[in-house]
């Protein structure tokens, strides 16, 4: 799918809207080439920057919310939105690492836990908001917080700490194939696996078609109920997932793990180009926000701009992102309506 | 410890409860894992009103912190045969903390015992609660002076930032090189005073010429942020030799950092943490040296202090003395000024001594 | 395509005696109607006819209160549009029923596009397959381009190209030309009659009578809800064939002549790039000026400039002399314009208020200078206008909501004319509504001209133009294609000058 | 969502007060009140009243203009950092030496250009509100690291820490909420018994028949994102005063609360109904259940979970409510199905 851009009839002259026509299809490029400027004048700066321990860093940070904002993103392309994902991230990582420290399973057993846990909060939300038909913004609304309080109420204040985890398991975050750590090997692997569903079977069709025009949809026969459904069951998976990576990589769990994480993975999702009214964006774009984010955040502190920077320019980067998404497509629906008169 | 299997046991069916019963509250009456004696001890203390009746305020009930210190407390409290309500937010918000005050002044305990989250957001009820004949015992984290009968510090404070300096002098290569500090949240006051009097250590005691602080970065007590920050710092300053982590979260989370860079022998890990979470990292050689107070020997004196105000053994007043047996190797305690009470020096813990404690 | 030319067989579908009424008013009213493969069969009535009705309960989107629909002579109910399209029914809607942000090819194949082993879709194909579609459509179309901004016409196509991929054997075209230019309508018939070559059985839904005649081989007349006639149209003049559209035994309600005063709305050379261009006429105090012309010719696009709802490229609006431009609706407002739009529910009314708040609506900030709603006050205005026009209700605390469509529209006019307007644009006044309320929106709009107000009367429904307007002026493709004085102003002129003809040759129509 | 649409559509027969949020809101409120005093003896003591709404009161405050924003169709949830912004700045200009009269008005200024910054980007951009004020969610809080940083600052004069904590003289009212029932009383007197509101609930309603009409939809978006903004910025002030210390992180968490408390107040989350006594009523309800549990030494994990699912069960009654209300209408007869009986989870955000 591409971007929320408009393309005219091939009769359109080449105007100047083109080029807007390709930015706006291709957001996923745009973000990249952002990237390697914004990384070309950071590495001027600090010339770390460019270094492979700096970028992979960066880069296994970033996939944990690139993950979360997968799932995000499922739910967001079906004209929906979950606000629970960092409660079920915190949930499930309590959970995981408590397990572990318990002996309650072997490293396996834990992440398929995990991983369950998610799947089953997100198909909590699913429920609510299918079934009970509440708001999506309400009903996840409400179960960030029913989430959060269960993790408190399951953790008080015990912590994990990173030693009552199995050794090697922590290190997982580091290992790498080929070259590649395993965290965004896993990131990649979520991201193609979801485009391959989205795009290429007829039930990742509908995700689009239910966002794009619940009412054609309905008349077409689609079940939009269950395709909204199975979009909270999957994005409760992805945070599962995320959830995991969390004790993965940083070991120390308690019940207020995961604090903030549903700004970061929803604004990782507007970056990279997901329309929050549906119908619009990509797995790999939601992805690569989540990328650019961490990027950022990353650039600031070694040009040593203070961390207290990094809030204000997030909001900043979310509104240029929002904004300049809303101006294409103004400027391509002007072209093509021009482009009507004869 | 006995607390953390309990907090296990409790947690694991708690976990069960949420994969199998879904997200239903009446888990919450079957684990209150969080104020293991809130619930009965109210309940208690509103049928046998004799009983002397004690509030727990900590900064937040999460952090593990406050729960090695309520160890103490409850100690002190089988020995002086009073009950303790543990009450308090989720996440260390001054604004959070003050409603339990105010609570807890409605519910007529006899005592407060509380760590500050901010000094004065906090005073004017504590002010309140004092009125109210309520005595007012702060601990770790002070409340503004006049807001309390009597504070017990766990430690000197420029005996701390003196330490702090004094561990990165020794673990940087011939006491030269660059430092760089891993706080907790910008705002917290016990932090940003530790550094405050470390900066000034620093610059004044010519024996730290050679340090160079190049940085002070803000892990916000999170995990995950402190992780993210050590990162950084790791990146942007290559021959960076110390980073000195005033916090528990904070320490553990540049230790992981570090070791997991495999950067262990080059920058080392100092500041203040839990022994358990550093015993890895002192046999790994990433943090030899560091150092804590014994956090539940604080929250004991802190009860007995409040059992003594409350009987009237002491008031609170400068200059008076009073010993608890087991503390302070038996001598008498000094009221200081401000009715402060220091507990004693920290403990610096390294290879020899650290397998010796447990908390 | 293996669709066998089947002649002797049965129709292909056969509806009878199907009757569908919704609330208040009686939609259908036993009609029959069957279509022949490798037939065009138009069908043809007015506004209110109940074309559209039928289509939905063909397309299974209504299921109808009574009677029987026959597929190849099998009595075949239709449960859903789903299980319609199953049946090889398709059907190419007025406004088409796309995805905005899916692609053309995408859009053309949705349900079922072709797929390999594993359900894996095949893009390749699908483009391969919609190019082939378009290219036998001969139309240019970006495959690979979302429909988001495409024009009306494209999208028209789209939905052609989307009857074509699934291998319809009863098609039904709903007014399919009503947003095409001329080009794209020869293209349009040449690939009907293809089909129809094929064997393919086609309804085909049309206000333009010349169409008709051009491409259909038999027509169905519905009037008000009732079979009129079904015959060749070779058998059929157009004159005819308004007869029976028009024919009716309820006479409209027609204008009273009243002494028209001087102009006091002039509007030249207005022109909105790419909907209409150099739009020129004047309204009088005490006028009924018709806006004819067919959906899409650029009426309402006028209106929605003259009330600042759009803003125009170029040409000058004069009120009075002065010249105007309105930035917003409530500006036009200020300056005596009153519109009553064309979808009464999405911008007529609010529909859970109750009559009296939205009968007051527009006139708040005067009716209220000191700030504050006075209920009384209110309820007073709201009766005022409300009995004036009587509008069955059970008082104006009643929901708008609950009230019948005619009602509704009463209440509309009701508060616009609160508003006190010099200029009033009426859109499409009468669609949808019964034809007793009808008759009195009538009154009211003449009573209204009598009392020295200038009216703009946009209309589909070409009988109530001509009993209702002083002047017609006639738009095609967005431009003025005739101006028609009340005296010499015929349907077939109209009819004429809207499908772009000069309205110089009138057709024979004494009778 | 809710059965309550504002005096003015509702009938006033006493069946359909019967069926009206609030009543359920109010029967909530007696039960909850009964149930504290039974759950603990300190309840109703004298005192506990100031208690239990103080720690509520920021919230509650800006929870009066977001009603009005809900039901316009529209959300802010940047009212915690403009809380947090106004807050820092306040400190700042204090411990630079700016008299606190001064600090204040510049404060409110900020509110209303912090507020004029969503109304634009809204109304006039054309942008979701829901992603503008999660961009200036971060933007204010941002702003207000940057200007404060790491410090706290407090000795604030006495009288400046009096409209926060004081009390009004002979009771244990403290002033917020003073300030929260006048403010209450004039918004509900706009929202309710002005035009101003009944164009509010138009555009909420139906924005298209609104702009129609002549409402200056994005004109009164804006104003209303002003005023969120302003009314913001007060809270601010009010929470540094209550805790007489000003911080970069002050009211950091609020927006949820004060989202879920209007919502619970029978507000629309897609706009058209709800009312200011509602959401009064909503923060009576929250402020008691809190101070309840506190009371009755239930941790603060339960609360969070119980304020989940009031949340979520005070949308799933009216649902349900309205969809047999309206399933019978159809059979009746008569009126369409109204629009929103949608699936609500298929709808867009607003």
């Amino acid at each position: 799918m591409t971007d929320a851009g408009v393309t005219a009839t091939l009769d359109v002259p080449r105007d100047r809207s083109a080029w807007l026509g390709v930015v706006a299809r291709q957001r996923e490029l745009s973000l990249v080439a952002i990237m390697v400027v914004l990384g070309a004048l950071v590495s001027i700066a600090a010339p770390q920057f460019l270094t492979v321990d700096n970028i992979s860093q960066v880069a296994v940070l970033a996939s944990i919310v690139a993950v979360a904002a997968v799932g995000e993103a499922l739910v967001v392309i079906t004209r929906n939105v979950d606000l629970s994902v960092e409660a079920m991230m915190g949930l499930v990582a309590y959970c995981v690492a408590v397990s572990l420290e318990n002996h309650m399973f072997g490293a396996p057993g834990a992440i398929l836990f995990g991983v369950g846990i998610g799947l089953v909060l997100g198909m909590i939300n699913g429920f609510i908001v299918t079934i009970l038909r509440v708001p999506a913004i309400v009903a996840t609304l409400g179960t960030l917080s029913i989430f959060r309080g269960v993790d408190y109420l399951v953790a008080g204040s015990h912590q994990v700490p990173r030693s009552g985890l199995p050794p090697g398991f922590t290190d997982a975050a580091h290992n790498d194939i080929f070259g590649i750590p395993i965290f965004v090997f896993i990131a990649v692997v979520v991201v193609v696996v979801g485009s391959v569903l989205l795009r290429w079977t007829t039930f990742g069709r509908q995700f689009y078609a239910v966002g794009s025009n619940p009412e054609a949809a309905a008349i077409l026969g689609i079940p939009s109920r269950l395709v909204v459904f199975v979009a909270f069951a999957l994005c409760g998976l992805m945070a599962g997932i995320a959830g995991v990576m969390y004790v993965i990589e940083f070991g120390t769990i308690n019940g207020t793990s995961a604090g903030g994480y549903t700004l970061q993975v929803v604004a990782a999702v507007v970056v990279g180009g997901v329309g929050i009214f549906g119908g619009t964006g990509t797995l790999a774009g939601a992805a690569l926000g989540a990328l650019f984010l961490g990027f950022i955040a990353n650039a600031l502190i070694l040009i040593g701009l203070s961390q207290f920077w990094l809030q204000a320019i997030y909001g900043l980067v979310i509104l240029v992102a929002v904004s300049a998404d809303a101006y294409i497509l103004r400027r391509l629906q002007r072209a093509a309506s021009l482009n009507r008169s004869r | 410890m006995k607390i953390r299997t309990v907090g296990r046991g409790l947690a694991l069916i708690s976990v069960a409860a949420v994969v199998f019963a879904a997200c239903s509250s009446s888990g919450g009456s079957t684990a209150p894992s969080t104020a293991p004696s809130a619930a009965a001890s109210s309940g208690a203390s509103a049928a046998a009103g004799a009983a002397l009746k004690i509030g727990y305020l900590p900064k937040d009930i999460v952090n593990q912190y406050f729960a090695a210190a309520k160890t103490g407390i409850d100690k002190g409290a089988k020995e002086s045969g009073s009950t303790v309500i543990q009450v308090g937010p989720n996440e260390p918000k001054a604004d959070l903390q003050v409603p339990f005050i105010k609570d807890l002044t409605t519910q007529k305990v006899d005592s407060i015992i509380i760590s500050a989250d901010d000094k004065d957001a906090v005073a004017p009820d504590l002010k309140a609660a004092m009125a109210a004949g309520i005595k007012v015992v702060g601990f770790d984290s002070s409340p503004a002076v006049g807001a309390y009968n009597v504070f017990v510090n766990q430690v000197d404070f420029s005996g701390v930032g003196v330490n702090l300096a004094d561990w990165a002098c020794e673990l940087a290569p011939n006491c030269t090189g660059d430092i760089a500090i891993l706080s907790a949240a910008a705002t917290a006051t016990n932090q940003n005073a530790w550094i405050d009097l470390m900066k000034k250590t620093l610059s004044t005691d010519a024996k730290y010429k050679g340090l160079n602080l190049v940085d002070t970065v803000y892990g916000d007590d999170k995990p995950d942020v402190s992780t993210t920050q050590a990162q950084a710092l790791l990146t942007k300053y290559p021959n960076l030799k110390v980073i000195v982590a005033p916090t528990t979260v904070g320490i553990l989370a540049a230790a992981q950092v570090v070791s997991a860079a495999k950067k262990s022998d080059t920058v080392k890990v100092t500041g203040l943490g839990f022994p358990n979470d550093m015993k890895p990292f002192v046999k790994d050689g990433t943090s030899p040296v560091f150092g804590l107070w014994s956090v539940p020997d604080l929250g004991y004196l802190a009860e007995q202090v409040a059992a003594k105000l409350v009987s009237g053994e002491i008031k609170g007043t400068e200059g008076e003395q009073f010993s608890v047996k087991g503390l302070n190797g038996d001598k008498p305690y000094t009221i200081g000024k401000d009715g402060v009470v220091v507990l004693g020096p920290a403990f610096r813990f390294d290879k020899t001594n650290v397998d010796n404690f447990n908390f | 395509m293996t669709a066998t030319p089947a002649v002797a067989a049965p129709p292909r579908a056969e509806l009878n005696g199907i009757s569908k009424r919704f609330a208040a008013t009686q939609a259908l009213d036993d009609v029959t109607l069957d279509l022949v493969a490798g037939e065009v069969h138009a069908l043809v009535g007015e506004n209110g006819a109940g074309k559209s009705t039928l289509v939905k309960i063909l397309a299974g989107v209504h299921q109808p209160d009574s009677g029987t629909i026959a597929l190849d002579g099998q009595a075949t109910p239709i449960n859903g549009p789903a299980h319609a399209r199953a049946l090889g029914i398709a059907v190419v809607h007025q406004e088409p029923r796309l995805f905005p942000d899916l692609t053309v090819a995408e859009n053309v194949f949705i349900g079922h596009a072709p797929a390999r082993r594993l359900g894996v879709l095949d893009w390749g194909a699908t483009r391969r397959a919609a190019k082939a579609l378009f290219a036998e459509l001969d139309v240019r179309l970006d495959v690979g381009a979302p429909v988001r901004g495409l024009s009306m016409a494209d999208q028209q196509l789209i939905e052609i190209a989307k009857s074509l991929s699934v291998e319809a054997r009863v098609l039904i075209l709903d007014e399919p030309t009503a947003s095409l230019s001329a080009h794209e309508v020869e293209r349009l018939f040449t690939i009907v009659r293809n089909l129809r070559a094929r064997g393919v059985a086609i309804l085909f839904v049309s206000h333009r009578l010349d169409e008709v005649f051009e491409l259909c081989d038999r027509a169905t007349v519905f009037r008000d809800g009732r079979h009129v006639i079904t015959t060749s149209t070779s058998e059929l003049t157009t004159a005819d064939l308004v007869r029976h559209m028009v024919g009716r035994s309820v006479s409209l309600f027609p204008k009273v002549d009243t002494p028209i005063g001087d102009v006091f709305l002039e509007i030249e050379g207005l022109t909105r790039e790419g909907v209409f261009r150099d739009v020129t006429f004047d309204v009088r105090h005490g006028e009924i000026v018709g806006l004819a012309g067919l959906v899409g010719a650029g009426r309402t696009e006028v209106a929605r400039v003259l009330f600042g709802i759009d803003q125009r490229d170029a040409g000058e609006v004069r009120l009075d002399g002065a010249a105007v431009s309105f930035a917003s609706p409530s500006a036009a407002m200020d300056g005596g314009v009153a519109y009553l739009p064309e979808d009464r529910h999405q911008e007529g009314l609010v529909l859970d208020f109750s009559i009296a708040q939205n009968v007051t609506l527009p006139i708040m900030p005067r009716l209220f200078p000191r700030f504050l709603v006075n209920a009384a006050t209110e309820r007073a205005v709201a009766n005022d206008y409300t009995e004036q026009f009587n509008v069955k209700m059970t008082g104006v605390e009643q929901m708008v909501g609950a009230l019948s469509g005619g009602n509704q529209q009463k209440v509309v006019l009701a508060k616009w004319l609160a508003s006190r307007p010099r200029l009033l644009i009426l859109d499409e006044p009468t669609r949808g509504i019964d034809i007793g309320a009808k008759v009195e929106v009538h009154r009211i709009v003449s009573e209204l001209a009598a009392s020295g107000l200038g009216i703009i009367l946009i209309s589909s429904d070409l009988p109530e133009v001509l009993a209702m307007s002083d002047r017609i002026i006639v738009l095609h493709e967005g431009r003025v294609t005739a101006e028609i004085a009340r005296a010499d102003a015929t349907e077939e002129r109209v009819m004429f000058a809207a499908t772009g003809n000069l309205a110089a040759d009138p057709v024979d129509t004494h009778d | 969502m809710s059965a309550a649409v504002g005096p003015f559509t509702e009938g006033r027969s006493w069946t359909r007060l019967l069926a009206r949020w609030e009543t359920l809101l109010l029967v909530a409120l007696l039960v909850l009140i009964v149930l504290g005093n039974a759950l603990s003896p300190f309840f109703l003591t004298s005192g506990n009243f100031g208690n239990l709404i103080a720690a509520l009161m920021e919230v509650a405050i800006m929870a009066l203009p977001m009603t009005l924003i809900i039901i316009a169709g529209e959300i802010d949830l940047s009212v915690e950092s403009m809380a947090g912004l106004s807050s820092a700045i306040l400190g700042f200009l204090w411990a630079a030496g700016v008299p606190m009269e001064v600090a204040i008005a510049v404060v409110l200024v900020v509110g209303v250009l912090g507020g004029l910054l969503n109304g634009l980007l809204v109304a006039r951009g054309g942008l979701p509100s829901l992603v503008v004020t999660l961009g200036t969610l971060a933007l204010f809080r941002g702003l207000a690291l940057i200007i404060l940083g790491p410090r706290g600052v407090s000795d604030f004069p006495p009288g400046f820490t009096e409209i926060g904590f004081g009390h009004v003289p002979g009771t244990d009212i403290p002033w917020p909420f003073v300030i929260f029932l006048a403010l209450a009383l004039i918004l509900g007197v706009v929202l309710h018994r002005s035009w101003v509101g009944r164009q509010v609930y138009a555009i909420g309603k139906n924005t298209g028949a609104a702009r129609f009409s002549g409402v200056r939809v994005a004109r009164v978006k804006i104003g209303l994102f002003v005023l969120t903004g302003l009314i913001a910025a007060v809270a601010g002030v009010i929470l540094t005063s209550r805790l007489s210390t000003s911080r970069a992180d002050a009211g950091q968490g609020m927006t949820l609360t004060v989202v879920t408390v209007v919502l619970l107040g029978g507000v629309n989350i897609f706009g058209g109904s709800g009312t200011i006594p509602g959401v009064v009523l909503a923060v009576l309800v929250v402020a008691v259940m809190q101070n309840a549990l506190r009371l009755a030494g239930v941790s603060v994990d339960v609360q969070s979970i119980a304020l989940g699912l009031l949340l979520i069960v005070s949308v799933v009654i009216p649902t349900f409510a309205h969809q047999a209300k309206s399933a019978v209408d159809r059979v009746v007869g008569g009126r369409p199905p109204p629009a929103d009986s949608v699936p609500r989870g298929e709808r867009a955000l607003s």
